[in-house]
């Protein structure tokens, strides 16, 4: 066990897929000399190469197309998007072309790329900055979609991710970035795409991911004070989701709130809402209740925390739902 | 100008000389009226079989080109995108491969694939809506056609800036790359974020483009001010202008572009000059946009036609051979077509069984309720065909 | 009354839009000389000049992102994308400009651009011309989304875009382009962004919009025949939803099915059953329940009837909604 | 060449020749030593006052741009992105403009807006995380500032088109439009679409490129082989090189191009060679990819310093002058400091309000929710205050 950053976590998780498989490059703006502008990359280049760690041209398209063509001769890029409001250049090399070639190719061609975006906000910045995408990739057959909420996941999913050979869109909750946490560096204890009970409970299930997966377990130990006992599950995987393990919570609680900071409509939560009732209709006790971001642009930073789902909101909707 | 590389090595070939005086000016080793046009860059020493060779490529493509618009009228495909008037361009240049060589097709390269010896029946498949064109394309080294314009500039660029990383560049038996697209895709801003992609990494890509006039109904002049071998210099990438209606001079041009790719000295653009005389696809109709003059006009240049007279007046072939040909020609399109009508429709299960190489679990459950659904309808169907 | 085909109705729309509205403008890839490879545009050239009816370059985001700069000049772009798998190049123009800048500016700057997609699938085509991807835009703050289903409704609709002073990405199912209807030139009868009750009934409720509505209402005809009473509500205007009529429909049937071709995960349909879940939680006797295309990209053409809703698969979620 | 549009009108200016040997090929009319360059092509007659101006701008600017990094020092913003070095770039610029104008900038413009003589508090609001920066852009002609890299490159080519659509040129009186953009936003498709559109539409577009060296970390050799304006030469449409530095330079070829735009003789690149002496922004480290040395390199072509010798050489100006420029930038910024200081944050529904023109009631019962959720927590910590 040794405690670490999530930004140290994944960049000795990087490490080690540079150690292992010889094939695998990292990609991006600024990820070589400077490390990138979160320093996940820091110090890469210099032991792994400038031939390994490529600073790009300033084109999002750019780099993800050319990784696919680097995938189809046989390298395992990992590619940096600076910031998740800037993926969208990208977006139909990432939906027509890296979702859809292996299916297009029959299974002959196989794209292990994977994208890591640094996303969601609570870090003051300007717009841009700040944004949720996941819903988009997650809506797009033929990509995997995870996100990591602590140091230990960080460090193993971005091995997990790089070791597969689909695609993977990998977010990187930002305002984490700098959190500390155990990680356990001998064994990953956790498949990919596995959501993991963080905390058991009885009264009612919050479900989270990525950044809000604190915010929720911050909402339980509140909550435990006032004497409800709420389990909270994180995600990990949002396509494909580990549906058994919400369902048995669900089955367990009757209740269940799903948090997540991108705009609610057409969202994560809408999916899991969705999918919940349609499997668990005979236990639920009260609709899945929602709480993410507004269906607004991502406002100033100085709006940020009232845009943000926040303990009070989740408590707020964990009492709605008992109310029913 | 700090550390702004420079392309390594500038490649600026002399102005070619038009043959005859309404020819842009770009390389011709052949005239409209067939004979053989010297220029000082340029040379072309191929034996008799390959001049006689080329012939056979040409006539061959036309003809399986053809083939394709006729099974699309009879309902056999649903969509053909003809190449009628591109075959010197498509043969030329496919020609030019060496086996190393790695083809990025957009989607009207029967030609190029013909001449790569790449089974056609993939190319029927995508059009017929049987597959999605998927093939063995790294072994093939010849990728899938791809739709989405311009797309693929971006993907030969990361192939070829793997060949380099591979090492597989240097001498007379590096690989080179090249890519195949349309005067329309220079709009977009994957085309030209392949040059600078292809410039900032030297990368052994050769741009094919085949402007042939018309981007559906669009003309050259909503796409561009100055012709994409011009806009390529901009790049710092060598741009090449040749008579896409001349076969030995688009065999010409790209040999020598994919020998300074496969050398390691970088990448360059050719933009092949010729005319689309299909409309756009069977979907198309092209009297909307264009007139039976400039079709005229283009006829006079047709490829096929210069060619044979050259190979006549030379002696290198004769009436029998060109019979000959086209009985081959016949004969390769009965063969394809028996094939084409033979493609069956796919499997339920198909649409889920590549799209991921770890199926996820709701995927699997899918495809099971998708597969039981289809048989549950079978089994309808035949319980009512007994009633 | 007259009966035209939604092509027709579309480019009759577009004709009072640029006879009364001098500024709008149509622009994209060959909507001019062809009049567009659906000739939803034929003839606007010739009679309002090349101006007026833009040929553009072939380039996506160059359309989308003149467009908004056309608009901030006072300007009223109705753009046309090719077709729907070709959206993808314009997104970042889309999701971070077009939809954000009337916010960024504080309100100061409105984008009246209307963006016109043939969207879906059925008509045979090869790969990236039957896609559906209104998921994308719906959970887009700031743009809205709408989609007809029929040629009145086309022919009313595309003026309503027009007139507002949003941001409208507006689909047109290009199945239904060649189907007759009639359609009332004098009054719209119906505003924009109302869903409209096809067919009442009291055994379930069938959601549906563009292509798939008449496949609902093919399914209620055949249903009425077992005896099913089915309500088809066809939503029209999919961000925002018009939500009463929908929760109005399921407190008296307590069943809905939401029909789409778009993949159901993170789909308009999981947003559709979340949250009349949320609101209708004590009428309902079966969870919502969704009829969409697979998880997978969309199939060669060969397979697309087996990948696309149809009345078989409607009655069958109908029938499993009813066992509950 | 069929009906490929060339360039209205060759501007081929006689190549520049630089003052002293270790400047690049560009357009310089005042050397880094503060002596006047003679040019073939470029003149300028100022009058005394406007020289001076000049001056003042360039200091004001300055000062300002400092203000910024001190307040994201102290905390009072939460970025700030410096243009030290960019003053003569900006101020040459943004003082050749005239007001009929408009300008599409990205997020460095500081200098640019003080010229158009806009309230700067604007981009004080965005960075300190009050607003988005909206402002009346449509009145104020200079537009919001563009964080993703080039996107504003084709808002500004369509408005350029939508100012030729208006007849708005075609004598000295026209509409020009100009942008602003880095090296770095050279290689994104946006840009090279821009150039395209301009191009074809034939738009009275000036493309300002501030080529500062760096793009964050990455040099120009990561972003192109050949400089911009050689980049748009290969489109049809004319490059500038200029000495950025050059506060006289760059006036006169922005003038001139503009000129020509208002004219009606369409677009033209400007590549304004300087060099970004500040970090990236604040959050940014430069000391990982640069060195002193180059530092070095740079400051003896400070763009004041030259100006200011000049100035004092020829008379135009004297210290009592400079003093009293330096005393109005100090209450500029003192002034400006006072109103950032002061600069609230926004109410929720805020978010709310502007997103739509008539905005739908699901977004009315959001803002609803979240103004009264604001209001409970208030009661709360009210409450919580009283016990
Ligand atoms: C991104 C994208 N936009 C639009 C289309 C629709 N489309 C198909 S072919 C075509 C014209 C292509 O012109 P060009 O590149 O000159 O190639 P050509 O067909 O003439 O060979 C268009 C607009 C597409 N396939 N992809
Ligand atoms: C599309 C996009 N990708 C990445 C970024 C992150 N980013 C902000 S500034 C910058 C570098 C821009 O360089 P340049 O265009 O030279 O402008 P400069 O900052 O030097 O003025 C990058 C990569 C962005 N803002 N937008
Ligand atoms: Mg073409
Ligand atoms: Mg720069």
């Amino acid at each position: 066990m040794t405690t670490m950053s999530m930004i140290k976590a994944l960049n000795e998780g990087l490490r080690r897929v540079l150690e292992e498989q010889p094939k695998s490059l990292v990609m991006g703006e600024d990820v070589g000399r400077l490390g990138g502008v979160f320093r996940v990359t820091d110090g890469l280049q210099k032991d792994f190469g400038a031939d390994r760690i490529i600073d790009t041209p300033l084109a999002e398209s750019g780099i993800i197309g050319t990784a696919i063509g680097l995938a189809m001769r046989g390298y395992r890029p990992i590619c940096e998007i600076q910031f998740d409001g800037f993926v969208y250049p990208a977006f139909d090399q990432l939906v027509s072309q890296l979702a859809k070639i292996p299916n297009r190719s029959a299974g002959r061609i196989r794209l292990p790329v994977v994208v890591r975006i640094p996303y969601g906000g609570g870090i003051g910045a300007i717009e841009h900055h700040s944004e949720s995408p996941e819903a988009y990739f997650a809506h797009t057959a033929g990509l995997k979609v995870v996100t990591c909420s602590n140091p230990a996941d960080a460090y193993w999913m971005i091995q997990q991710a790089a070791a597969g050979d689909d695609p993977v869109i990998f977010f990187e909750p930002k305002r984490r970035y700098h959190a500390k946490g155990e990680v356990d560096t001998d064994e990953a204890g956790i498949e990919l795409y596995r959501a993991r009970t963080v905390r058991e409970g009885r009264t009612a299930t919050l479900i989270a991911y990525g950044p809000t997966v604190d915010v929720a377990v911050n909402a339980a130990e509140a909550a435990a004070e006032e004497g409800l006992d709420l389990e909270v599950v994180d995600l990990r995987s949002l396509s494909p989701i580990d549906w058994e393990p919400l369902f048995a919570s669900v089955r367990k609680t009757g209740r269940a709130v799903v948090v997540h900071e991108a705009p609610g409509n057409v969202g994560i939560g809408a999916e899991v809402a969705a999918r919940l009732t349609e499997e668990c209709f005979y236990s639920l006790e009260a609709p899945v209740l929602r709480v993410t971001g507004y269906d607004v642009p991502y406002p100033a930073s100085r709006l940020e925390d009232d845009y943000l789902p926040n303990l009070d909101r989740v408590l707020d909707a964990v009492d709605r739902s008992l109310e029913h | 100008m700090g550390d702004t590389q420079r392309p390594a090595k500038k490649t600026a070939k002399s102005r070619p000389k038009p043959a005859s005086t309404n020819e842009p000016q770009f390389v011709q080793l052949l005239s409209p009226e067939g004979t053989r046009v010297k220029h000082p860059d340029y040379h072309l020493d191929l034996t008799d079989d390959e001049y006689r060779g080329l012939y056979r490529d040409l006539v061959i493509t036309r003809e399986l080109d053809a083939q394709g618009t006729a099974l699309q009228r009879q309902g056999q495909l649903g969509l053909w995108p003809s190449l009628l008037g591109q075959e010197a361009a498509q043969v030329g240049s496919g020609r030019a491969l060496k086996p190393q060589d790695t083809v990025f097709p957009a989607y009207r390269e029967l030609g190029v694939q013909w001449c790569r010896g790449i089974d056609l029946i993939s190319a029927f498949a995508l059009f017929r809506g049987t597959d999605l064109g998927g093939r063995d394309t790294v072994g093939d080294r010849f990728n899938m056609y791809a739709i989405v314009i311009a797309s693929q500039t971006l993907h030969a660029a990361g192939y070829a800036m793997g060949v380099a990383m591979d090492g597989a560049v240097g001498g007379e038996d590096g690989e080179a790359v090249i890519v195949y697209h349309g005067d329309g895709a220079t709009s977009e801003g994957d085309f030209n974020e392949a040059l600078i992609w292809a410039g900032v990494f030297n990368s052994p890509l050769v741009f094919f483009c085949q402007n042939n006039q018309y981007a559906i109904s669009e003309t050259n002049a909503r796409q561009f001010r100055l012709p994409p071998y011009r806009r390529a210099e901009g790049f710092g990438v060598p741009g090449i202008f040749v008579d896409g209606n001349d076969v030995l001079a688009t065999f010409a041009v790209t040999r020598d572009a994919l020998d300074r790719a496969r050398r390691g000295e970088g990448p360059s653009l050719i933009e092949a000059y010729t005319y689309r005389m299909q409309p756009h696809t069977t979907s198309d109709d092209a009297t909307r946009y264009r007139d039976e003059a400039e079709l005229d006009f283009w006829r006079a240049k047709d490829p096929i036609v210069r060619y044979r007279k050259w190979l006549a007046a030379e002696g290198l072939a004769d009436e029998a051979y060109f019979a000959a040909v086209d009985t081959e020609a016949g004969e390769q399109v009965r063969a394809l077509r028996a094939r084409v009508m033979a493609l069956t429709d796919p499997e339920v299960s198909e649409m889920f069984d590549n799209v991921y190489a770890e199926m996820p679990q709701s995927i699997a459950a899918q495809r099971a309720e998708a597969v039981e659904f289809q048989a549950s309808l079978d089994d309808a169907a035949e319980g009512s065909d007994l009633r």
